[in-house]
C-alpha cells in the first residue's frame, strides 16, 4: 500500500507540498502508449513529429504499456479491438490516464449509426479521461486534450480520487454552452 | 479444428483454436513459438496482427489477421447518398483522402456520364498528386521507423506537414478533406494556391535529394532491404498486386498510363521501375526505390498541371455537381491509381435510390497484403518487419 | 590501527555469499535458479581471490566465468530444457550415498584441517603488482604452458565449432 | 571462536571443501547434465581458491599461474561439454544423465 | 444494351474474349452485357466456374492474369447471393471482363477460384464473411474481417445488427 | 592459529592510493569504521555519475530534437531542464506490475544485478587526479570485465519476465554484448600496451604533459586509431547504442528485454543503460584521449595547459570528453538505421575482430621498436 | 576479398553523408521558422531551422475555410432542416415549430432579410460524432451554420459535446407549441366547421391549406 | 602495501552502494505507488493478445556458438593483459610470444571463419509461386445453378 493509494483525510502543508511534487513529475513526464488505430494516430503521429513535437512537455510515446501512463486511444476502436483495448489498458500501471481522441473513440464517429462492428465510444469498456473533438482532431486539439489532462493531474491529490478531481474540475469548468454564447457574442458583434 | 499444412514445421503439428493458433506436437529439434505481433505494436503500422510461428529469430509462417480496424464502410455506403460516401472515402485510405475520392469521383461520375470542368480536373490532379506525395513521405518515414532509422521519418513529416497545410488552405481540413465531389469539387482552390505550391515544388526537390542521401543510400539501410522479400512480376500480378508494388517487381503498370483518366494523358511522366542495378528486382528496395522515385514524378505533374490549368475566371468549381445523384441502373468498376495501388470502386446502382446498392472499395492493400503470408516464410523477424514496411499498408484501406 | 572488525565482517559475507549459493546451485530443483544462484558464487569467490591478494585472478574469475561460462551454462539450459518451468526441474538420484558422501568428506576435510599444524605458512609478501609479476611469469617460466594454452584454446574452438555445426541446415538430421 | 576472528589459510580451506563437497555432491547425485556441469565448475573453484591460498600463504607464483590455467581448463571445458550435452540432447531429446545409456550401442 | 449506341473499343475488346469462351464452355455461361460501364457474362454452372477461370487465366487469346476485384452481392430480389468478379489481361491483352456467379441465399456455394489467382482467396473470404456463401476448395475459409463468433453475415440486406458482443453492448 | 593478518598494516580500506579529498577524512575515525567514511567520500562521485546518467537522457532528448529540426522538451522547466527529474520522479509513483506468469525472483534481481554491474565500472574511472573510487592496478581489466555481471541481469531480465520479446530481446543483447566484447577488449589491450599498465590513473597520467592533445594515446602512434575506431563501435554494440540496438528494436520487439518492466524497475535498468553509456564514453577518453587532461597544448608562454588542469579542471575534461563520445553515439544513433543480427555478427567477427588483431599486432610492433 | 574491403568502404562513405547531413541539422537549430501560415507570401522564405511551433504559446492560425467546431448563427437559422438531412450521420438534431402569424415579428428576420418561419427549439449538434465533413454548411442556404476554425475544445465529459443550439428555452417552446397546437385546434375547428358547412352547402370553395406543423 | 586490497574496498563500497541505491528505490517506491493490481494487468504484454503459450521454449541454438566461440577468445585476453603491462621491458622475446599465442588463435577465428562458423546462418526465404488448382472434388460442386 504505496502512499498514493492510501486515504489521508487531513491535508497539511507537508501532505499538500509532496502532492504537488508528484503531481508536478507526474504531469511533466506524461508517457503516451504508442498505439495507433486509424486516421487519428497518423494526426497523433505529426502531433509527435517536428512541427508540433509533443516532446516539449515531456511526452515521450513508449511501445510497451507497462512503461506508458497515458493511453491515446486514437482512432476507431472495433468490436473485434475492443477486448485488446481493455487487456492494454489494464496492462498498464496505475495511476493511468485514458485521452480519447477523435469522433470515433468518443462515440463512434462516422460510424456511430451504421457500424455494426464499431465500438460506439471507448467509454463503454475503459474509463475516458478526457475527450478530444473532431475527426481527426488538430494536433493543437489533441495537445489542448493533453493539456486538460496535466489539469486533471494537478486537481488529484493523495486520498482524492479521480471521480472527486475530476467533479472539482467540473465545477470549475466553464460551461461550454457559454463559451459557445460568447463565441456568437462575437461573431453577431 | 483443423491442422494445419505449414510447411518447414517438421512433425511440429499445429492446430486453430478459436483465432489462435496451437502448438499440439511438439518436435524437439526445432520448438515453434506462437508470437502475436500485433494488433498493437510499432511495426504492424496500425492494428495488425500478425501471428507468427517462430524458430528462433526465424519465422516459419505467418499469418496475417485483419479487421482490427473494420469499420463497415460498404454498410455505411448502403446507407447514404452517393456524395456523403465522399467522406467516407477518404476514410479509407486517410493517408490519401484526396486520392480515394478522386477514385469515387472518377467511378460514380463513369456511371453518371457526365463531363467535367477541365480546371476541376487540373486541381484535382493537382490536390492527388500533393497527396500522393504527402503519402509516399509517410510511407517513407515509417520504413524509416521500421528499420531504425528515426530521422527520415520526422523529416518526412515536417515536409508532409507542408503540404497537409496546403491541403487544408484549400479543401479546410488537414486530412480527411471531403473535397473532390462527385461532379467537380467543393470550392476552387484559394487565390494564390498555385504560386504557393509552385513554391513548395521548389523547396521540396532539395530535400528529397537530402533523404535520398540520408536514408535509401545508406549501406545499412540497403543492406537491410535488397534482396528481402523478392516477388517475381507474375506473382505479384497473380497476387492481384498494384501500384508502386507491382512496379517493384518490375512490371511497368501505371493505371495513369495505362488505363488513363482525368487529364493523365496529357502529362507527361515517366513510370519508375527498378533497373536491377541498385536493387534486386522485387525486392523490399525496389518498391522503396519506387516511392521515391515517384515523389520526383508527381512534382513533375504538378507542374505541368499548373502551367496548363485554365484560369479561374468564371469559374465555379460546382458547376457540374448534380444536385441529385440518382444514377441510372447499373453496374460499374471503376479505379484510379492511388499511393498504394489500384483503388477501385464496385458501385451497382438500381436507378431508383440515390443510395448505391452495391458499394465494394477494392483496396491495394488489402491485395498487396495477401501475399504476406508467402513473403514471409523462412524470413527473420526484422525482415518480417521490413517486408511489412514496405508493403506500405493502410488499415484503414486492408479493413475498410 | 588494524581494522580487522571490518575485514572479517566483509570476509564472512562474501563467504557466506559463496557457500550459501554454492549450496542453492546443488539443491535447487530448478536449473535455472541455478545457473543465476552460480553467478553469485563466482562473484563471492572472486571476492575470495580478492582478500587472497590475487587482484588479477578475481577480475578473470569475473570475466571468464561470469561473462563466458555463465552465460554458456545459461544458454544452455534456455537451448535444451524449457517449455514449463516444471520441466525445468531436475530429478536427483542416488540422494542417500550422495549425502552420505558429502557428509564424510566434509568432515573428513575439515577435520584434517583443523588438526593438521604441520601447515605452518609463512605470509609472503608479493613484489609489484600481481598483474606484472604474471606478465613476467607467462614469458618466462611458464612460456611453454602460456603457448599450450593457445593450443588448447585452438583445439576447443575447433572442437565446440565442430559439435555446435550441427546448428546448419543441412546437418540437421546429423 | 578464535578461530574465527583472524581469517587465515583454514578459512579458505574451509570454504573450498565445502565447495568441492557441493560440487561432488552435484555430479553424483544430478540427472541433469548441465547442472553436473555446474558442480564441476564448482568443484573447479573450489581448487582454485586452495591454489590461491596456499600461494598466499606460502609464497611463489605457482599457485597464481595455476589457477589461471584452472580458469582456462574450465573455460575449454564448459565450452567442449556444453557443445556435447547440446548435441546429447540434440540425439536423445534428453540431458538426463541416467538415460544417455544408448550410448553403447 | 440500346440500338445505335456506340461500342467503345475496350467493350468490343472485351466481347471478342467473351466469344472465346463462350465457344468452349457453351450453354455454362450466359449471353454478354455488353454495357459500357462494365462489360459482363454470367457463370450459370456453378461447378464450370473454376475450369472456366483457369481456362480464361491460361488460354493464350484470354490471358486474364490479373484479378482486380471480387466483390460479393446480394440479390435480395433473386433469393440469390452472388460475386462479382472483374477480370483482366494486365500487360499482355490489356483486355478486361467480369464475371459474375451466383448461389443460393441460404447455405449456397461458389467453387473457390483460390487456385487460379491468390487474389481471389482474400476476397472470397471477405465475401463469405459479409454474404455467408461458401466457397468449396477453398483453402483456408474463415471470417476475414469480423470476429470468429460474430452472428449473420452484415452485408446482407435484411441483416440485423446483434444487441451484445461479448459483453459490450453493440447498437449506439 | 596464528596466522593475524598482521601484514594488513593499514586500516583496510584507507590506501595510498585512496585519493587526497578522502585522505583529509582519514584522521575523522568514530567507532572503527572507516566504511562508512568511504561511503561518504564515494557519494559525490555517485552523484556524479547519476547526474550524468540522467543529464545524459535530457542530452540525448535535446540533441536529436535539434538533428530533427524540433525544439524537444521545453516545458518542464526553463528549456525542459527538469524533464529527467520529472521522469524520475514520475516512475517512482508508478505501480509496480510482476507478471502473473514472470519468475518473480529472476524478474525482481534482473534490473538490480544490472544496475549494479553498470555501476560497478565507475569504481575505477578516474575522475581527477585526485578523484577515483579505487585505484585498482587491474583497473581497465576490471572496466572490461564488470560487463560480464550485467550480462547476467540481462538474461535474469529477459528470461523472468516470461515474455517472448523480453526472451529474443535477451538472448539478442547477450550475444551481442559477449560477441562485440572480443574487439573492444583487444583495442582497448592495444592501449594498455601504450601505457604498459592497467592502472586507469596511470594510463591517464601517461598522457598528461605540456603539449596537451599531442600527448594522447590517439596521437602518439600513427596506428592508434584503429584501435580507437574499433573500441568505439564495439562499444556501442556492447551498450545496445544504435546501429547496434537490436536488441531495444523498438519496431521488431516492442522494447526489448525491459518490455514488462514498470515503474523503479523500469527506472534502475533505464539508468544503467545510460550509465554504461556514459561509462564506455569514460573508458574511450580515458584510454584514448588522455581522460582528465587539459588537451589544451601550452603555447609559448601562455601554459594553457598547465591552467586547465587540476582536479577540478580533470573533472571537467572528463565529463566534457565523456558527453563528447555520448554526443557521438546519438548522433549516430539518430542518423543510422539499425542493422540485422547475422549482419551484426559479421561486423563483429569478420570485421572488427580482424582488424582488431591486425592492430594489436601493429601496435605491438610499435611499441617494442619505436620508442 | 576486394569486394570486402568495397564494402566497408561504401559502408563508411554512406554512413559519413548521413552524419554530415544530421550535423548540419544539429547546427541549424540555432535558426527557428518563422510562424506564417501556408497562406502567407512569406511562408517558403522562412529559415530553415527548427520547425517546431510550441502551440499554446505560439499560434498559427488555422485557414478561415478550416472545418473544426460547428456553429450556429441561431438568428439565422431559418429552420428548414437541409442540414439535419444532408448530415451522413445524422449528427444534427432539429425540432422546429411554426412560427404563429403574429409571432413573425417576435421571431425576426435572418441577416439578409428573409422572414423566419420557424421557431427552432431543437438544434442540437453532437461534436462528439460529427466527422467535420461540411456537407451541413454547404447545402444551408442562409449559411448560419458554418464551420468555425476553432479546433482546441476538449472536454472531461461528452455531454459537454453535445452543443445546443435552439433559439428557444423548454418553457418558451413549450408555449409555443401550445399556442400553435391551439391555433391549429383552432384552424382545425374552423376548417372541421367549414367542412361541416361544406357538407350542407355542397358547392363551396375549399378554404386555404392548412398549415401543419410537423415535430422536426 | 596492501593498497589492492584497500582499492577493492572502495570497490566493494561501490557494490555496497549500487545495491543501497537500488533497494532505496524500491522502497522509496513502494511507499509512494499505489498497488492494485488485477489478474488482467498481471497477464503477459503480447501486444494486446492473450498470451499463447509461454516464452520459456528452447531458444534456438544459433546463439549458443556465439558464446562458444566468444568464450575461447575471451580466455585469449585475459593471458594478453597482464602481457601487455610488461612486454614493452622484456623486448623481442615477449612479443615474438605474444605473437605466436595470439597467431595460433587467429588460426583457429581464421578456420572457423572458413568453415563458416562465423556465418549466421539465414534460411532460404520463400520466393512466392504461382497458385495451384486442387484437386476439384466434383462432388462439392453444388447444385444450386444460377
Ligand atoms: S475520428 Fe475521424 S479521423 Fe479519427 S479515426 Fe474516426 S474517422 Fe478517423
Ligand atoms: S460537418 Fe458533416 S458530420 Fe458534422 S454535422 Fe455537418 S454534415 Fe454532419
Ligand atoms: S440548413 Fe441552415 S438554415 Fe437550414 S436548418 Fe440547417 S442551419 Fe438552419
Amino acid at each position: 500500500m504505496g502512499l498514493l493509494d492510501a486515504g489521508i483525510k487531513n491535508h497539511n502543508v507537508l501532505v499538500t507540498s509532496v502532492d504537488n511534487v508528484l503531481n508536478w513529475a507526474r504531469l511533466s513526464s506524461l508517457w503516451p502508449m504508442g498505439f495507433g488505430l486509424a486516421c487519428c494516430a497518423i494526426e497523433m503521429m505529426a502531433t509527435n513529429a517536428s512541427n508540433y513535437d509533443l516532446e516539449r512537455f515531456g511526452i515521450f510515446p513508449r511501445s510497451s504499456p507497462r512503461q506508458s501512463d497515458l493511453m491515446i486511444v486514437a482512432g476507431t476502436v472495433t468490436m473485434k479491438m475492443a477486448e485488446r483495448v481493455i487487456r492494454l489498458y489494464e496492462q498498464m500501471p496505475e495511476p493511468r490516464y485514458v485521452l480519447s481522441m477523435g469522433s470515433c473513440s468518443n462515440c463512434g464517429g462516422p460510424y456511430w449509426e451504421h457500424g455494426y462492428h464499431v465500438l460506439k465510444g471507448v467509454d463503454r469498456i475503459i474509463p475516458v479521461d478526457v475527450y478530444v473533438p473532431g475527426c481527426p482532431p488538430r494536433p493543437e486539439s489533441l495537445i489542448g486534450g493533453l493539456m486538460k489532462v496535466q489539469e486533471l493531474i494537478r486537481m488529484e491529490q493523495i486520498g482524492i480520487s479521480r471521480a472527486d478531481a475530476l467533479k472539482k474540475l467540473a465545477e470549475k469548468s466553464v460551461d461550454p454552452q457559454f463559451v459557445i454564447e460568447s463565441e456568437r457574442n462575437a461573431a453577431s458583434a | 479444428m483443423q491442422e494445419l499444412d505449414i510447411a518447414g514445421m517438421g512433425s511440429t503439428r499445429v492446430t486453430r483454436k478459436g483465432n489462435n493458433l496451437v502448438v499440439l506436437e511438439k518436435d524437439l529439434q526445432t520448438e515453434q513459438m506462437v508470437l502475436a505481433m500485433g494488433p498493437q505494436h510499432p511495426s504492424t503500422h496500425g492494428v495488425l496482427k500478425l501471428e507468427c510461428l517462430t524458430d528462433g529469430e526465424v519465422v516459419t509462417h505467418a499469418e496475417p489477421y485483419l479487421g482490427y480496424l473494420h469499420r463497415c464502410f460498404e454498410k455505411c455506403c448502403e446507407n447514404v447518398d452517393y456524395p456523403a460516401i465522399v467522406p467516407y472515402t477518404d476514410r479509407l485510405d486517410y493517408l490519401a483522402g484526396m486520392n480515394s475520392e478522386f477514385a469515387y469521383a472518377i467511378t460514380v461520375e463513369k456511371l453518371l456520364d457526365i463531363e467535367i470542368p477541365r480546371r476541376v480536373e487540373f486541381i484535382r490532379v493537382i490536390v492527388a498528386e500533393l497527396n500522393r506525395i504527402a503519402s509516399h513521405l509517410v510511407a517513407i518515414g515509417t520504413y524509416g521507423i521500421d528499420l531504425g532509422a528515426f530521422t527520415p521519418f520526422l523529416f518526412c513529416f515536417r515536409d508532409r506537414e507542408i503540404i497537409l497545410s496546403l491541403l487544408e488552405w484549400a479543401s479546410g481540413a488537414r486530412m480527411l478533406y471531403n473535397y473532390i465531389w462527385v461532379g467537380g469539387l467543393a470550392y476552387d482552390v484559394p487565390a494564390d494556391f498555385n504560386k504557393r505550391v509552385m513554391e513548395f515544388v521548389t523547396y521540396f526537390r532539395p530535400k528529397t535529394v537530402e533523404l535520398y542521401k540520408l536514408l535509401t543510400e545508406n549501406e545499412i539501410f540497403v543492406k537491410r532491404t535488397r534482396g528481402i522479400g523478392i516477388m517475381p512480376a507474375d506473382v505479384a500480378i497473380n497476387y492481384g498486386w498494384s501500384g508502386p508494388m507491382l512496379r517493384g517487381s518490375g512490371v511497368k503498370w501505371d493505371l495513369r498510363r495505362n488505363d488513363p483518366y482525368s487529364v493523365y494523358p496529357e502529362l507527361d511522366f515517366e513510370v519508375p521501375v527498378p533497373d536491377g542495378k541498385v536493387s534486386d528486382i522485387g525486392d523490399c528496395l525496389s518498391r522503396h526505390l519506387v516511392r521515391a522515385l515517384e515523389m520526383e514524378e508527381s512534382l513533375k505533374i504538378i507542374e505541368q498541371c499548373i502551367d496548363k490549368m485554365p484560369s479561374a475566371e468564371g469559374f465555379n468549381a460546382r458547376s457540374a455537381v448534380p444536385k441529385r445523384v440518382r444514377p441510372k441502373a447499373g453496374e460499374v468498376y471503376g479505379r484510379a491509381e492511388n499511393p498504394r495501388g489500384e483503388l477501385g470502386f464496385y458501385i451497382q446502382s438500381d436507378g431508383k435510390s440515390t443510395k448505391p446498392l452495391r458499394c465494394k472499395a477494392r483496396s491495394s492493400c488489402f491485395v498487396n497484403l495477401s501475399a504476406m503470408k508467402d513473403l514471409s516464410k523462412g524470413q527473420l523477424i526484422p525482415d518480417l518487419v521490413a517486408i511489412i514496411g514496405s508493403i506500405d499498408i493502410v488499415l484503414g484501406e486492408v479493413d475498410r | 590501527m588494524m581494522n580487522s572488525l571490518t575485514y572479517t565482517v566483509i570476509f564472512y559475507l562474501f563467504a557466506a555469499v559463496t557457500v550459501f549459493s554454492a549450496a542453492f546451485v546443488v539443491f535447487s530443483r530448478n536449473v535455472i535458479y541455478s545457473a543465476f544462484s552460480l553467478l553469485f558464487t563466482f562473484f563471492g569467490v572472486a571476492a575470495l581471490y580478492v582478500f587472497l591478494s590475487a587482484d588479477f585472478i578475481a577480475v578473470t574469475q569475473v570475466v571468464v566465468y561470469v561473462g563466458g561460462i555463465l552465460v554458456l551454462l545459461l544458454f544452455g539450459v534456455m537451448f535444451t530444457k524449457g517449455i514449463m518451468n516444471t520441466e525445468l526441474k531436475s530429478d536427483v538420484l542416488h540422494i542417500i550415498p550422495g549425502t552420505l558422501i558429502l557428509a564424510g568428506m566434509l568432515g573428513a576435510l575439515l577435520y584434517t584441517f583443523y588438526t593438521t599444524h604441520t601447515w605452518k605458512p609463512s605470509e609472503t609478501q608479493l613484489h609489484g603488482s600481481l598483474v606484472e609479476r604474471i606478465g613476467f611469469e607467462t614469458v618466462s617460466h611458464y612460456v611453454l604452458p602460456f603457448e599450450m594454452v593457445s593450443i588448447l584454446l585452438l583445439a576447443a574452438l575447433i572442437g565446440a565449432a565442430f559439435l555446435a555445426r550441427f546448428d546448419k541446415p543441412d546437418n540437421n538430421n546429423l | 571462536m578464535e578461530h574465527l576472528v583472524p581469517i587465515g589459510l583454514n578459512h579458505y580451506l574451509t570454504i573450498s571443501a565445502f565447495l568441492l563437497g557441493f560440487g561432488l555432491f552435484a555430479v553424483m547425485t544430478r540427472k541433469n547434465a548441465i547442472v553436473v556441469l555446474m558442480g564441476v565448475e564448482l568443484i573447479l573453484n573450489a581448487a582454485n581458491i586452495n591454489f590461491l591460498a596456499f600461494s598466499k600463504y606460502n609464497g611463489g607464483m605457482g599457485g597464481v599461474m595455476f589457477s589461471l590455467f584452472v580458469i582456462v581448463i574450465a573455460a575449454a571445458e564448459a565450452a567442449i561439454a556444453l557443445a556435447i550435452v547440446i548435441n546429447i540432447f540434440k540425439i536423445f531429446k534428453s540431458v538426463d544423465v541416467s538415460s544417455i545409456d544408448t550410448l553403447k550401442e | 444494351m440500346e440500338e445505335g449506341q456506340v461500342i467503345s473499343q475496350s467493350v468490343q475488346q472485351s466481347a471478342a474474349a467473351y466469344a472465346i469462351i463462350k465457344d468452349k464452355f457453351g450453354e455454362a455461361v450466359s449471353a454478354f452485357d455488353a454495357n459500357e460501364t462494365m462489360p459482363f457474362f454470367e457463370v450459370l454452372d456453378l461447378s464450370a466456374w473454376p475450369e472456366i477461370a483457369l481456362f480464361m487465366r491460361d488460354n493464350p487469346k484470354l490471358q486474364f492474369n490479373y484479378m482486380a476485384c471480387l466483390s460479393g452481392v446480394d440479390y435480395q430480389s433473386e433469393e440469390k447471393v452472388g460475386i462479382v468478379c472483374n477480370l483482366e489481361s494486365l500487360g499482355k491483352l490489356n483486355h478486361r471482363i467480369a464475371v459474375k456467379v451466383k448461389c443460393a441465399r441460404t447455405g449456397g456455394s461458389i467453387p473457390s477460384v483460390a487456385g487460379v489467382w491468390h487474389t481471389a482467396n482474400w476476397h472470397e473470404r471477405e465475401a463469405y464473411d459479409m454474404y455467408g456463401m461458401l466457397f468449396s476448395a477453398h483453402p483456408d475459409m474463415r471470417r476475414i474481417l469480423c470476429p470468429d463468433d460474430w452472428e449473420g453475415y452484415p452485408l446482407l440486406k435484411d441483416y440485423k445488427v446483434q444487441e451484445s458482443y461479448h459483453g459490450i453492448k453493440v447498437p449506439y | 592459529m596464528n596466522l593475524t593478518s598482521s601484514h594488513i598494516s593499514m586500516p583496510l580500506l584507507m590506501g595510498n592510493s585512496l585519493n587526497a579529498w578522502s585522505e583529509a577524512l582519514v584522521g575523522f575515525n568514530p567507532m572503527g569504521l572507516p566504511l562508512g567514511l568511504v561511503i561518504l567520500a564515494a557519494i559525490p562521485l555517485v552523484f556524479i555519475a547519476l547526474y550524468s546518467l540522467t543529464y545524459g537522457v535530457y542530452g540525448e532528448r535535446k540533441i536529436s530534437a535539434f538533428m530533427q529540426d524540433r525544439l524537444g522538451p521545453m516545458e518542464v522547466g526553463k528549456w525542459g531542464i527538469l524533464q529527467t527529474i520529472a521522469d524520475i520522479l514520475k516512475l517512482l509513483q508508478k505501480e509496480d506490475i510482476v507478471p502473473t506468469s514472470a519468475d518473480k525472483f529472476l524478474f525482481v534481481i534482473g534490473p538490480g544485478v544490472l544496475f549494479v554491474g553498470s555501476f560497478l565500472a565507475y569504481a575505477v574511472l578516474p575522475f581527477s587526479s585526485a578523484f577515483i573510487g579505487a585505484s585498482l592496478n587491474v583497473g581497465l581489466f576490471f572496466a572490461i570485465g564488470i560487463t560480464a555481471i550485467e550480462v547476467v541481469g540481462i538474461l535474469a531480465a529477459g528470461w523472468g519476465s516470461n515474455n517472448k520479446w523480453s526472451l529474443y530481446g535477451a538472448v539478442r543483447s547477450v550475444a551481442q554484448i559477449v560477441s562485440y566484447e572480443i574487439p573492444a577488449a583487444i583495442a582497448l589491450l592495444c592501449g594498455a600496451m601504450m601505457a604498459g599498465t592497467l592502472d586507469m590513473q596511470k594510463i591517464t597520467l601517461l598522457q598528461s604533459g605540456s603539449y596537451g592533445f599531442a600527448h594522447f594515446f590517439l596521437f602518439q602512434s600513427p596506428i592508434a586509431w584503429l584501435p580507437f575506431l574499433i573500441y568505439f563501435i564495439a562499444s556501442l554494440a556492447e551498450v545496445n547504442r544504435a546501429p547496434f540496438d537490436i536488441p531495444e528494436a523498438e519496431s521488431e520487439l516492442v522494447a526489448g528485454y525491459f518490455t514488462e518492466y514498470s515503474g523503479m524497475k523500469f527506472a534502475v535498468i533505464f539508468l544503467a543503460e545510460y550509465g554504461s553509456m556514459f561509462m564506455v564514453s569514460a573508458i574511450i577518453s580515458i584510454v584514448f584521449l588522455g581522460g582528465w587532461n587539459s588537451p589544451l597544448p601550452d603555447i609559448g608562454s601562455f601554459a594553457l595547459n598547465a591552467w586547465t588542469n587540476g582536479p577540478v579542471w580533470g573533472v571537467f575534461w572528463m565529463i566534457m570528453k565523456g558527453f563528447f563520445f555520448i554526443f557521438v553515439q546519438m548522433w549516430l544513433r539518430w542518423t543510422l538505421p539499425r542493422l540485422r543480427v547475422d549482419q551484426l555478427m559479421y561486423l563483429c567477427w569478420k570485421v572488427l575482430t580482424p582488424f582488431a588483431f591486425v592492430s594489436f599486432v601493429l601496435t605491438a610492433i610499435w611499441v617494442v621498436f619505436v620508442p | 576479398m576486394s569486394e570486402y574491403f568495397r564494402n566497408i568502404k561504401t559502408g563508411a562513405v554512406t554512413i559519413a553523408t548521413g552524419l554530415g547531413i544530421t550535423l548540419k541539422h544539429f547546427f541549424n537549430a540555432v535558426h527557428r521558422k518563422g510562424d506564417a501560415g501556408v497562406d502567407d507570401v512569406d511562408y517558403f522564405r522562412q529559415v530553415d531551422g527548427l520547425v517546431t511551433l510550441q502551440y499554446p504559446r505560439e499560434v498559427i492560425p488555422t485557414p478561415k475555410n478550416g472545418r473544426y467546431r460547428l456553429y450556429n448563427a441561431i438568428e439565422d437559422c431559418i429552420g428548414c432542416g437541409q442540414c439535419e438531412r444532408a448530415c451522413p450521420i445524422s449528427c444534427i438534431t432539429i425540432e422546429t415549430i411554426k412560427v404563429a402569424q403574429d409571432d413573425m415579428a417576435l421571431c425576426g428576420k435572418t441577416s439578409d432579410g428573409q422572414q423566419k418561419k420557424f421557431w427552432v427549439p431543437v438544434f442540437d449538434i453532437d461534436v462528439a460524432k460529427c466527422m467535420t465533413c461540411g456537407m451541413c454548411t454547404t447545402v444551408c442556404p442562409t449559411e448560419c451554420l458554418v464551420h468555425t476554425p476553432v479546433s482546441d475544445f476538449s472536454e472531461f465529459d461528452r455531454s459537454n459535446m453535445l452543443y445546443h443550439f435552439g433559439n428557444l428555452t423548454r418553457l418558451e417552446a413549450e408555449s409555443k407549441r401550445n399556442k400553435l397546437a391551439e391555433i391549429q385546434a383552432k384552424a382545425q375547428a374552423e376548417k372541421e366547421r367549414k367542412a361541416a358547412e361544406a357538407a350542407v352547402a355542397a358547392a363551396q370553395a375549399p378554404t386555404q391549406e392548412e398549415p401543419k406543423s410537423d415535430g422536426e | 602495501m596492501d593498497t589492492t586490497l584497500s582499492n577493492f574496498g572502495n570497490v566493494f563500497a561501490f557494490l555496497a552502494l549500487g545495491i543501497v541505491f537500488v533497494v532505496g528505490g524500491y522502497l522509496t517506491a513502494r511507499m509512494l505507488r499505489p498497488q492494485r493490481p488485477n489478474p488482467a494487468k498481471n497477464s503477459t504484454y503480447e501486444c494486446g493478445e492473450e498470451a499463447v503459450g509461454s516464452a520459456w521454449v528452447k531458444f534456438n541454438i544459433r546463439f549458443y556458438v556465439v558464446a562458444l566461440i566468444f568464450i575461447i577468445f575471451d580466455v585469449e585476453v585475459v593471458f594478453l593483459f597482464p602481457w601487455a603491462t610488461v612486454f614493452k621491458q622484456l623486448g623481442v622475446f615477449a612479443l615474438v610470444d605474444a605473437l605466436v599465442f595470439a597467431g595460433i588463435l587467429i588460426l583457429g577465428l581464421a578456420y572457423a571463419w572458413v568453415k563458416g562458423d562465423l556465418d549466421w546462418v539465414r534460411p532460404t526465404p520463400n520466393i512466392p509461386q504461382m497458385p495451384k488448382m486442387p484437386e476439384m472434388p466434383s462432388a462439392t460442386s453444388t447444385s444450386d445453378r444460377g
